[in-house]
């Protein structure tokens, strides 16, 4: 689906969700109730670096502040962070950061925010945007990734087939949209062939209230560890209550 | 007098000179005087070198004429043909362009560290007729002799419009190279920084030097000597330990020169700590034959150094130099000046020990740093690390350890170098570095080279330092003795488990063989803590701020 | 990945009071040695899981040292090995005891 | 769990230090407790299938302790192995520890995280990269439930890719010179982009784009330590209890914070001239200086004390 299809599919009552420079998305929906949602994103699998992450932030404290408890959509198609010496040396990873706090603060505030992911998605400029949302939904055709194989095969010296053919088998590790649904990054994906604003209707009405993804991953067999070590921790830091 | 003319012989005595002539002649367009254009070298080189001439490509282990290194490569192969290059260091890719091309056909050289891999890959493939691989010495010496070159293509810091060159403290091969090029009527050319109306002090004077070009850039130094303190290992600073309380100590071994390794490295960080406890400062590493190791500012700095001469500089080190003229040798303009050739004679025949690393040793303590497909050269390790019969002075070390080699006192006292190896038992991905028979055979073989490449034959080496203890080889009486001698001191390798381990136990009752626990060092006090300096940064601490690391060693 | 397990009688307990010591990372060239004080007195167990093939002979001969110069009883030692030299082994096996010999905390 | 054998003094370089090493000079003599200890043996289960050793504690060290008779919760990397990253169970370690932390109130209200990652584990990656995601958020979760958070980077492989965002998302950050925090790594950029855009072997680039002293002089560190536990312990000993909260005020004002060095140093080339930009005179002098002198220039920085996170 393209991303005008999708929008129009979301919000058959009508927005104003424009790609705007640096391929930023900023507006609002309306929902069938009658309701905003508004919308920030980036498209076309651009890069996110810092110039792109300060409007978006901006807009999310915006929306924070201002109160209210209108959903917010995060919408993402990119290829990842944008390498670049200048964008580390000013100090990329607060700005990501900074996004992904922002948006936090905002469901705290009383914003239930949903990703979605329908294009590419990739290592920090996803950990800074739909992954820091309160529910992640995808449509086929996603290609969330940490990073693809080919480079994945580059930094760790495997060979290329190795990594294919074990790419097969383990969730935790392989590339795409089953796989990160699986480990419990996903909650659901999406079906096109249905209407988009049911759909999103129904995520709103089952956000939950706390971080559900290690449950969902180890549901769904996925990551299969994470939550009962992260429970021993728990447990046996409990001992050391201050009484 | 019948058979001999009387009068004097018709033949010409002077074709080198006019093919000198001719070939100046040939070039003069392309130049101003001395001066060309560095866009007009390689059509200078074109005109002056002609097919099959002897050329040294200047270049060792560190400095490079690196701009005309790449000119040279451009000359149209079917003008300039089947060169022999006759240089200490093919170091830079340019220098192996020149087989690929055609553009040069015969080869002798000493060291190439990084391209050992190519030159073995050119070999096979026929690209390379290999003369010899040399030591630095031998090479020079047959500059003289031999393996004269028609044309010197060198490296200077800066030159004047006359010719007169400023290498400085890179010096390194130039003197020697363009003496012998020059007065037999050779054609030098020098790459240079910047021409300056007057160079701060001559270390080539111009007469010697026929064209000069300033190159685009600086010409390239490698920082070979440099080894950052924070990748010593706690088993290099056992063995640093070993050496010192094993050998330094009892031999009082005051003159010497260290590899570049980093186990000798460690050597020079614990003398103002471990060794210092040991209170032996003043009594041992007080004259060093010995590039400008940034890792030796600590013991310079606490006293420990009273002088030392160098091959060639180090990068960074320039400041710290100028600043301490009582410790190293300086020009009237104060900076540094090194010289290959004097240094590695001054290594060969006024130390007591040369202590160094290698890749292999086998069971009569040959030792060697080619593998089966890298012609890694040898640079100075084989003069650094053989006894000179022709040293006619004593010292005390000296002198014990001839009396250690004779075995029984003698009419006629000899004296014997100290020549050390320090290794680890395995390097790099676990290759023992002791075997049955050194690789280097089997390449010289497949190569059909007349002389296996031996970097320290056996019968010179004194000691095997490892982190499992010390062999003294003086004291083996026979062939057998000292395999064993070897296997027990060889770790966990193949060669180490099939030692005879009462033979071992017996000779360590002789002190051929000494552990650590002999020598009263527990393993576990081997800690990064006894090194003077725990990182560049450090060193840099310990100069006073006047060493200047590399960019590719500030990890700050 | 290869899995090697090793059983030894000891001479005698190994000093110290210390239930348990970790020394050594899991690195290039390095390894990490777990120690417990779980086994009988005069036993000594040592598993190993290296990715180096082939060196079964080696580790072998280094432990067997290692258990006959420092009399480990009573240890069950685990090591992750990061294909560490056998110098580096005999080392840290050395560490790991000298920490056992340590009062627990 | 006693410590390794070998000596380690509080003078002992953090950089090279192990993650334990670490921990017990930090902290009070003999107060680390550690918790899923490498006794449980919680190790990756997926590295065997690259034919990669595993480490009985997965890289990641937790637990709790005290710091000058505070009592603190944990988390060291162990920046050696597999290059410190977050991966299935090393996540989920630091996770059940900040969890811990933001529901039960009688925990300690300060956690260290005692950084050392190059960032996601590519063996693991989908489980790493979800791990860090939980984490930041937990992070914030346990900010806004008044424990403070913070972030100590001073290890070989430095915080990048998701430990920099992680770093990012505490309540403060100490570095220190040798300290480096970013997202991609200079050999990624490098292998990416093309080394005229990174040339990841010159360290003194390295350093000056992603180093502890660049990153405190614009502000991206908020104390700065010298190589030692003990200057570690000493700024993170006075950076305690004075945690900003996690609200809208905060982050409004990390936003200025953000956009002004956008506005003051976005047009610089290389961290030299930055440096300029900030009034540093002689950035070369400034990079080789001793740290107390670094330390007394830093104050006079305009920025660098702005510690909205």
């Amino acid at each position: 689906m393209t991303l005008d299809e999708i929008l129009a599919g979301l919000f058959p009552s009508g927005h104003d969700v424009v790609v705007g420079p640096g391929k930023l998305l900023l507006g609002t929906g309306r929902r069938v109730c009658g309701r905003a949602v508004e919308v920030i994103g980036i498209a076309e699998g651009e890069p996110l670096g810092i110039d792109g992450v300060l409007p978006l932030a901006e807009r999310v404290l915006d929306i924070a502040a201002a109160g209210g408890d209108a959903p917010m959509l995060v919408v993402v198609d990119t290829q990842g962070q944008r390498m670049a010496r200048r964008d580390e040396m000013l100090g990329l990873n607060e700005y990501l950061a900074h996004l992904a706090k922002c948006l936090l603060l905002a469901s705290r505030s009383g914003h239930p925010t949903i990703g979605l992911n329908y294009g590419r998605a990739a290592a920090g400029a996803f950990l800074a945007t739909a992954l820091a949302t309160d529910v992640l939904v995808a449509l086929p055709g996603a290609e969330p990734a940490v990073m693809d194989l080919p480079s994945m095969a580059r930094v760790t010296k495997l060979p290329l087939e190795k990594l294919e053919a074990l790419a097969k088998t383990t969730p935790v590790f392989a590339p795409g949209l089953d796989s990160m649904t699986k480990v419990g990054a996903i909650a659901q994906v999406w079906d096109p062939a249905k209407p988009l604003d049911v759909q999103i209707e129904t995520t709103l009405a089952t956000i939950p209230a706390h971080d559900v993804r290690d449950a969902l991953g180890a549901e769904r067999g996925g990551r299969l560890l994470a939550t009962g070590i992260a429970w021993r921790v728990a447990d046996q830091a409990s001992r050391y209550r201050r009484v | 007098m019948n058979a001999r003319s009387s009068g004097p012989s018709q033949r010409a005595w002077d074709t080198a000179r006019q093919s000198r002539e001719q070939r100046l002649a040939a070039a003069a367009r392309y130049a101003r005087d001395k001066l060309v254009f560095h866009e007009d070298v390689t059509k200078l080189l074109e005109a002056l070198v002609r097919s099959g001439d002897r050329v040294c490509l200047e270049g060792d282990n560190q400095k490079q004429a690196d701009f005309l290194a790449a000119r040279l490569a451009e000359v149209d192969p079917v003008v300039v043909k089947d060169l022999h290059i006759v240089q200490s260091g093919v170091v830079l890719a340019e220098h192996l362009d020149l087989f690929e091309a055609g553009i040069a056909k015969r080869l002798d050289f000493s060291y190439s560290g990084p391209q050992g891999a190519a030159i073995a890959r050119a070999l096979k493939a026929s690209k390379i007729e290999l003369g010899a691989v040399h030591t630095y010495l031998e090479l020079f010496s047959r500059y003289f002799v031999d393996l004269t070159p028609h044309v010197a293509l060198t490296v200077a810091r800066c030159a004047d419009r006359e010719g007169n060159l400023y290498m400085g403290p890179n010096t390194e091969d130039s003197p020697v190279v363009i003496e012998a090029t020059a007065f037999k009527q050779g054609i030098v050319i020098a790459q240079v920084n910047e021409l300056v109306d007057k160079v701060p002090r001559v270390d080539v004077p111009g007469d010697r030097v026929d064209f000069v070009v300033v190159a685009p850039s600086n010409f390239y130094v490698e920082p070979l000597f440099t080894r950052d303190p924070a990748q010593i290992t706690e088993t290099q600073i056992l063995t640093a330990m070993l050496a010192i309380k094993g050998i330094y100590e009892p031999y009082g071994v005051k003159r010497l020169n260290h590899g570049i390794g980093f186990n000798t490295a460690a050597i020079e960080l614990i003398l103002p700590t471990y060794a210092e406890r040991l209170g032996l400062k003043g009594r041992i590493a007080t004259h060093f034959a010995l590039n400008p190791h940034p890792t030796l500012i600590p013991a310079i700095e606490s006293g420990w150094v009273e002088q030392v001469y160098s091959f060639g500089s180090e990068v960074g080190m320039d400041d710290y130099m100028r600043a301490r003229p009582d410790i190293f040798f300086t020009g009237r303009d104060g900076s540094m000046a090194s010289n290959r050739m004097y240094c590695q004679s001054a290594g060969l025949y006024a130390t007591d020990l040369f202590i160094g690393s290698t890749l292999q040793i086998d069971l009569a303590g040959n030792s060697s740093t080619f593998t089966k497909d890298r012609i890694a050269g040898f640079g100075g390790a084989p003069n650094m690390g053989s006894d000179p019969r022709g040293r006619r002075h004593a010292s005390d070390a000296w002198l014990k350890a001839g009396r250690e080699a004779a075995g029984e006192p003698t009419r006629l006292p000899r004296g014997r170098k100290l020549v050390v190896q320090i290794v680890e038992t395995f390097g790099e991905k676990l290759s023992p570095t002791f075997v049955e028979g050194l690789d280097s055979i089997e390449l010289a073989k497949s190569l059909d080279l007349a002389l296996p490449p031996v970097m320290i034959y056996g019968d010179d080496v004194s000691h095997i330092v490892t982190e499992e203890g010390i062999a003294n080889l003086l004291l083996c009486r026979t062939p057998a003795e000292r395999e064993q001698a070897i296997r027990g001191v060889a770790g966990y390798t193949d060669v180490g488990r099939a030692r005879d381990a009462r033979a071992v136990e017996e000779l360590r009752a002789r002190k051929v063989i000494q552990r650590p626990e002999d020598l009263g060092i527990n393993p576990l006090d081997a800690n990064r803590s006894l090194l003077a300096a725990r990182s560049v940064k450090e060193l840099l601490r310990w100069s006073g701020n006047l060493y200047d690391p590399p960019r590719k060693f500030r990890n700050w | 990945m290869e899995n090697l397990k090793l059983r030894f009688t000891t001479r005698g307990p190994a000093p110290g009071t210390a239930c348990s010591a970790i020394v050594g990372v899991v690195a290039s060239g390095n390894l990490e040695v777990l120690l417990e004080r779980v086994l009988a007195q005069n036993e000594c167990a040592v598993e190993i899981t290296t990715p180096v093939r082939g060196y079964d002979e080696v580790w072998k001969a280094v432990v067997a040292d290692f258990v006959e110069r420092t009399s480990p009883g009573g240890m069950r030692i685990s090591i992750n090995d990061g294909g560490a030299r056998p110098d580096t082994v005999a080392l840290r096996l050395m560490q790991g005891v000298r920490t056992m010999e340590m009062d627990d905390e | 769990m006693s410590e390794t054998g070998r000596p380690f003094g509080a003078s002992a370089s953090w950089f090279l230090s192990t993650a334990r090493e670490r921990l017990a000079k930090l902290l009070d003599a003999g107060s680390f407790t550690e918790f899923v200890p490498p006794s449980e043996r919680a190790q990756s289960p997926h590295l065997a299938s690259f034919d990669l050793p595993a480490a009985f504690d997965d890289g990641m060290i937790v637990g709790c302790g005290r710091l000058d008779g505070n009592s603190v919760l944990v988390a060291a990397q162990e920046g050696q192995f597999m290059g410190g990253t977050f991966a299935e169970v090393s996540g989920a370690k630091l996770l059940g520890l900040i969890r811990a932390a933001r529901d039960d109130e009688k925990l300690p209200r300060s956690i260290l995280l005692l950084l050392d990652s190059g960032g996601v584990r590519l063996q693991e990656a989908n489980a790493g990269e979800l791990a860090v995601a939980e984490v930041m958020r937990a992070i914030v979760e346990a900010r806004a439930a008044g424990v403070a958070v913070i972030a100590l980077v001073g290890g070989r492989a430095g915080a990048f890719g998701g430990a920099g965002l992680i770093a990012a998302t505490c309540s403060a950050i100490v570095i220190s010179e040798q300290g480096r925090t970013g997202v991609t790594g200079p050999e990624v950029i490098e292998t990416n982009k093309g080394v005229e855009e990174f040339d990841s072997r010159d360290k003194a680039l390295v350093w000056g784009v992603t180093g502890g002293r660049t990153r405190r002089l614009i502000g991206g560190a908020d104390a700065y330590a010298e190589d030692t536990a003990a200057s570690f312990r000493e700024a993170t000993l006075a950076l305690m209890g004075k945690a900003r909260p996690f609200d809208l005020a905060t982050l409004r004002a990390e936003q200025a914070r953000l956009a002004g060095r956008v506005g003051r140093l976005g047009g610089c080339d290389r961290a030299a001239a930055m440096w300029k930009a900030l009034g540093v005179a002689d950035p070369r002098a400034a990079g080789d200086m001793d740290d107390p002198v670094f330390v007394a220039l830093v104050a006079d920085v305009k920025g660098a004390g702005d510690d909205a996170r």
